[in-house]
């Protein structure tokens, strides 16, 4: 797919020291009727790179979200995902060139078995998943890879129980293992720490410590002790527009940010309060 | 997708309620001698078909004191639905093979008629026909006796008298299905055939609610008359409201018809009835001994029951196989039966009747009617005149 | 010119009358979310009770009629009250097939009550006579329907739109705990809105009654006739049924002046245009 | 391996008990071994796929007339005729598919109406070729496997249909087994998902109704073939949404619910209807209204009670 394109990625990174665009967005735009919901919004995503995306309600994250994955087309501007452009590809070919996310409210299947949903991620990234014939059970080598990812994320013992039957943070974590089963260049996480009570946050907090090191993460997040601290580097949504991009550091510091979102004044002496902050 | 309990469960249950069934439906009646088993519809929007015929059979049966022929008979209905082929077909293999019936009988619709052709002729199981009137079922076993009408039967007489009368432009409306289909070639080609014109020929979809339509092109094709055939039931009563409500009386266009003043629907028309001429081969208000004494063997046996084409066609078929048994001195033996049964001459509620060896379809005075008020302010269809002996017209054609 | 005069005037009657069957299903099924396949039992009810009042016990004409309309609401409050609202959490499936049983329940009381045969609801002198037109003449029954139809729209949109009760309603149906906690009887407002459902259905099969004449088989025969307007029309717009109706049964009378062979071929090929271009309806509220 | 087996050896073993001991059963028995073909392709776009359609019927149809106008017109090899049925129905549910399973919910249902609707008229309107409301019938059946014809007491028939039925139960369940089968049911529990998965669901959901309608037109290749007669009431709304109540009755999502949805409604019609055809409704409205309102777990314990 992209031979064509001659800076895809042939060097291999080790961790984030080499630049290596996997995903680049030039000055994306998308409105609903009158109302201008993302501006001319460009950013790049390195392998390796976690990026955390931070913002107020109503800041489009969601919609950029959408724009990236292809639930929504923008109006202008341009997606590239390891240097293809991506504009006006659906939704599941942007994930069959390696872009992966997870949902801000957990969406799984509620009654097939964790194992078997891993297995299914595997099949779609193998191109087995439209096999009419043979049966589930006869891919051994699928079944022991599932089942790797689920130990890699420790839930192993969760494999033969539906969705239904599990706590929400454990949902979380078969989003990820399915996302993972899809090896992608790039995940996208949509609030990962949403409606995950209190006692079952450390459960995430470890899988997110064990996802691959190569992936590139963009992370959208209200919880900002878990973004400070997982992200390399932020950006900062405002009104649809990009307000600031730099590391946690600078981010803490940036005067506009520390009145515009977090709600500090603009001496950055002075310590964060809250961990979670919402405006709205 | 994991097998569960549940299958097994769903499994065990059907298995326990087919074994129930068949003990529900094992024979324990007292043997009787000759056995009848009648097709009709008693479920559906179709059922006062099946009480008709069955009152209408019955009302035969205790007539001869309960036994034919000497025979005591068993009656088995069978519930025909709607039109549904299969079903019909499995109906009747069940009534030749578990209740090994010597007769069968009834069947409102066509294709249920048609369906059965390969089971009678198989079993050579004498079939007779109460109603299905599409002409050539008969021509698909020598088996098939027929003892109601068919449209030819009834549409050519109506035709020829038509352009006696002087008419020259008539339009058809039927209902868009098979015997409206034959009604309309049978005038068409009969009416053309007299010297008259068929200006436009209108099928009206079975689904049809609103008649309007129908009756506003009637009106503004400029014919004299209009032929007309609709199945019994809420058409009929959808046809005449629209033909009197925009206006075709008045507008001179005559109402010529066939079954539509049946007498199941007759009194609901009320007055816009009154004046409709058909031509059809049974009337209850026909003035005859034989009329008379089916008309209180009926009210004896279902004193809701009307007497009408499909209450004689029971009546008749009965007397049929009443011949046959008589024939076969209660064997079962569907060839000689069935000889017996196409040479068949007698003096019908309807009027004189024979069978036509040929056809083995019915041949019958065909009348012309017209609506009047009777008895009791009810209305009947009176018969104006007689068109004489009819026998199928349709075949061949 | 008159054949199209012609076409509008019995398509703009014909669709009245499928307004005026199908507008409690738009009330039960659009509003209230609930697939109410029983609707043309109710509408059965309404117009067998009607019968009833009208023919065997000598009520005018007018008094029969309201007195089937209330009777057959408040039925239907007390089905709601007792089995339907237990039915609301359930799966589309089990509602479609509960109520397929509730017709059949009715269908098959209606053969033990009344037999097989067709009820008539005799009209009074005012409404026998065709009315003049100028062109030509229409019934006066039909224009009744019109004159109906018109007005249970009116009122159905002012309710909905300026009473108390209408946004009560809707705040109920948009989302029931929070109107629960807001202090709105829900159970009361989901039961008369079912209670109104089911009265114009009533009121549906007593007018309509002259095209779709009352007989057991009622409330199945008649189903997809009036689930068709309701999809078409937009779930909940009690507007866009009446303009489904009226597009749907003119089309299906143009057909029938221009190619009656073809049966209902045009209606359905219709339909399915107007729903895969408007999936939610023709006129859908609260959607963008 | 033993649960695997164990189906399709209790189909056998009701079959066989069917046969050698309730031969009066025989063509019941037969008529409820095709509807349950059908009753099963419809549970793999109503159980599986998770779409309501009252159409399916337009498949089974369409399959029946191909099979009735190969036999008129051609061959009456059963084989044959089963084939292009199943072809026939494929093909029917191919081009409605491109155009219905775009749209989800009341609005697909309203749509599967419409194109049954189209169909049964188009067949109506065709009649020199369907034979219109009499019916398509003056063909035969060839031999089955070139050693038996049918024979009036329905042995034949019945061994013919039973074999179909367990065949296509088999192919069924390979099908639904597969990885397809698993996104199918993907799709069916959570769209949104399957699509961050990268499946293309329209693809899917066309394939899986093409399969429907490929089995959905042998049922109906069979019943013509059996019956040797095929109506305009194999294409009616009456059929699909009969079928739809049988699937549910059985549980949807289960092909062995399917087979024993349809042998208990077809049984429970068959058994009350010959006691009295006028309440018959009485008796399966009365069922489904407390099959909805008693949940399935509660009839385990209604059923030990009573035990």
């Amino acid at each position: 797919m992209n031979a064509a394109v001659p800076q895809s990625g042939s060097a291999v990174p080790s961790g984030a020291l080499v630049p290596d665009p996997v995903l680049e967005i030039r000055r994306l735009g998308k409105s609903f009727g009158g109302l201008q919901v993302t501006r001319d919004i460009s950013l790049t995503l390195n392998a390796g790179e976690r990026l955390g995306l931070i913002g107020p309600n109503g800041a489009g994250k969601t919609t950029l979200i959408n724009l990236i994955t292809g639930v929504l087309m923008p109006d202008t501007g341009t997606v590239y995902l390891n240097a293809v452009n991506l504009n006006g590809l659906s939704q599941p070919q942007r994930v069959k060139r390696g872009l992966a996310r997870t949902f801000q409210i957990t969406q799984l299947a509620p009654k097939i078995t964790t194992l078997l949903q891993v297995e299914m991620a595997i099949h779609e990234r193998n191109g087995s998943i439209g096999n009419l014939w043979r049966s589930v059970d006869a891919y051994p080598e699928v079944r022991e890879e599932a089942m790797g990812i689920l130990e890699m994320l420790r839930i192993e013992s969760l494999a033969q129980r539906p969705p239904i039957t599990l706590a929400y943070g454990e949902q979380r974590l078969v989003e990820i293992a399915l996302a993972i089963a899809l090896r992608p260049r790039v995940l996208l996480l949509d609030e990962p720490m949403a409606g995950v009570p209190e006692p079952e946050r450390h459960i995430v907090l470890n899988a997110l410590d064990r996802l691959p090191p190569e992936l590139a993460i963009l992370m959208i997040e209200h919880d900002m002790d878990l973004i400070f601290n997982f992200a390399h580097r932020i950006i900062v949504l405002a009104e649809g527009a990009l307000l600031a991009d730099g590391a946690p550091k600078q981010i803490r510091n940036h005067p506009a940010v520390r009145i515009a979102y977090l709600g500090l004044g603009s001496d950055p002496d002075q310590p964060m309060i809250a961990a979670e902050l919402d405006p709205h | 997708m994991k097998i569960t309990h549940r299958w097994l469960r769903n499994a065990a249950i059907s298995t326990l309620a087919l074994m129930t069934s068949v003990a529900l439906m094992a024979p324990d009646r007292a043997q009787a001698q000759v056995k009848v088993g009648i097709i009709a519809p008693f479920s559906g929007p179709f059922a006062h078909y099946g009480a008709l015929f069955k009152a209408g059979a019955e009302a035969y049966l205790a007539s001869q004191g309960g036994k034919l022929a000497g025979q005591s008979v068993e009656m088995i209905y069978r519930d025909e639905g709607g039109p549904n082929p299969a079903k019909a077909r499995t109906t009747a293999q069940e009534l030749v093979v578990n209740d090994k019936v010597d007769y069968i009988g009834g069947v409102v619709f066509s294709p249920n008629a048609f369906a059965l052709a390969p089971v009678i002729t198989e079993s050579k199981t004498p079939f007779v026909i109460f109603n299905a009137a599409t002409s050539d079922i008969t021509t698909k076993s020598d088996y098939y006796l027929r003892t109601s009408y068919t449209l030819w039967q009834v549409t050519v007489p109506m035709a020829q008298h038509a352009a006696k009368k002087g008419l020259k432009k008539v339009v058809t409306a039927v209902m868009d299905y098979a015997p409206g289909v034959d009604a309309e070639n049978a005038f068409k080609s009969e009416f053309t055939k007299q010297g008259g014109q068929v200006i436009e020929s209108i099928r009206m979809p079975l689904a049809t609610n609103d008649f309007a339509p129908f009756a506003q092109r009637i009106k503004a094709s400029g014919a004299q008359a209009v032929y007309v055939f609709l199945p019994g039931g809420p058409p009929n009563l959808g046809f005449v409201k629209a033909y009197q409500e925009n206006g075709l009386r008045q507008a001179g266009i005559e109402f010529l018809g066939t079954a539509e003043t049946d007498e199941f629907d007759l009194q609901k028309f009320g007055d816009s009835a009154l004046g409709l001429t058909t031509a059809f081969h049974y009337s209850a208000a026909h003035d005859s001994p034989a009329n008379k004494a089916f008309a209180a063997a009926v009210a004896k046996q279902n004193k809701d029951a009307v007497t009408n084409y499909a209450t004689v066609g029971a009546w008749d078929g009965m007397y049929l196989i009443h011949k046959m048994i008589e024939a076969t001195g209660g064997k079962r033996d569907g060839d000689k039966a069935m000889a017996a049964a196409k040479t068949q001459k007698w003096d019908s509620p309807r009027g004189p009747v024979a069978m036509d060896p040929a056809t083995r379809h019915i041949t019958q005075n065909v009348y012309l009617r017209v609506v009047e008020k009777g008895p009791g302010n009810l209305l009947v269809n009176k018969e104006v005149q007689s068109f004489g002996q009819h026998g199928d017209h349709g075949l061949g054609k | 010119m008159t054949l199209l005069a012609n076409i509008l005037i019995d398509g703009i009657a014909y669709g009245m009358v499928l307004f005026i069957i199908s507008v409690g299903l738009s009330v039960t099924l659009g509003l209230m979310r609930f697939v109410n396949l029983a609707h043309g039992a109710f509408a059965m009810t309404g117009g067998y009770l009607a019968s009833w009042f009208i023919r065997a016990q000598d009520w005018p004409f007018a008094f029969g009629a309201v007195g089937a309309v209330v009777l057959t609401g408040l039925l239907g409050m007390a089905i709601e009250a007792l089995v339907l609202r237990r039915l609301y959490r359930m799966p589309e499936l089990q509602q479609v097939l509960f109520t397929i049983g509730l017709s059949f329940l009715f269908v098959a009381s209606a053969n033990l009550l009344a037999g097989p045969e067709v009820q008539l609801i005799p009209l009074p002198p005012w409404l026998k006579d065709p009315i003049d037109l100028g062109i030509r003449t229409l019934p006066a029954q039909r224009l009744l329907v019109v004159l109906t139809g018109l007005l249970v729209m009116m009122i159905s949109v002012l309710i909905m739109k300026y009473s108390r009760f209408g946004i009560w309603l809707r705040a109920t149906v948009d989302n029931t705990q929070a109107a629960s906690a807001l202090g709105i009887p829900v159970e009361w407002v989901y039961a008369l809105t079912f209670g109104a459902g089911a009265a114009l259905a009533g009121l549906g099969g007593i007018l309509g009654a002259e095209l779709l004449p009352l007989e057991p088989y009622y409330p199945i025969k008649y189903l997809v006739l009036v689930l068709v307007v309701v999809a078409v029309g937009g779930m909940g717009s009690v507007a866009g049924s009446m303009l489904a109706a009226l597009v749907l049964g003119t089309i299906d009378t143009a057909s029938k002046y221009l190619a009656s062979d073809w049966g209902s071929l045009f209606y359905f090929l219709v339909m399915a245009l107007l729903l895969a271009w408007r999936p939610q309806g023709l006129l859908s509220p609260g959607r963008t | 391996m033993r649960i695997r087996v164990a189906p399709y050896l209790l189909i056998g073993l009701v079959g066989a008990t069917i046969y050698f001991f309730f031969p009066a059963q025989l063509p019941l028995a037969s008529r409820i071994a095709t509807l349950a073909i059908f009753v099963m392709s419809l549970d793999l776009i109503v159980g599986h796929g998770g779409l309501a359609t009252l159409g399916h019927s337009a498949l089974y149809g369409t399959g029946a007339y191909t099979a009735g106008l190969l036999a008129l017109h051609s061959s009456s090899n059963p084989l044959l005729g089963l084939l292009a049925g199943g072809a026939a129905g494929a093909t029917v549910a191919a081009l409605s598919g491109l155009f219905v399973l775009r749209y989800q919910g009341l609005t697909f249902l309203m749509l599967t109406i419409a194109v049954g609707q189209i169909i049964q008229n188009l067949a109506s309107k065709f009649r020199a070729w369907t034979g219109g409301d009499d019916g398509l019938s003056g063909f035969t059946t060839g031999k089955i496997l070139g050693l038996a014809t049918f024979d009036l007491q329905g042995r034949v028939a019945f061994l013919y249909c039973t074999g179909v039925l367990l065949i296509c139960l088999w192919m069924m369940r390979r099908l639904m087994g597969s990885t397809f089968g698993l996104a199918c049911i993907g799709i069916h529990q959570n769209r949104l998902r399957m699509a961050a998965l990268g499946t293309e669901i329209q693809p899917k959901l066309l394939t899986l109704y093409c399969l429907s309608g490929w089995f959905a037109g042998i049922a109906g290749a069979l019943s013509a073939q059996v019956n040797q007669i095929v109506g305009l009431d194999t294409l009616g709304f009456e059929l699909s949404a009969e079928a739809l109540v049988m699937l549910v009755l059985g549980g949807a999502g289960s092909l062995f619910g399917a087979i024993a949805g349809t042998a208990l409604f077809t049984t429970i019609h068959h058994v009350a209807s010959n006691i009295d055809p006028y309440h018959w409704l009485f008796v399966i409205g009365a069922m489904l209204v407390c099959g909805v309102l008693i949940p399935r777990e509660r009839w385990g314990v209604l059923m030990r009670a009573r035990a």
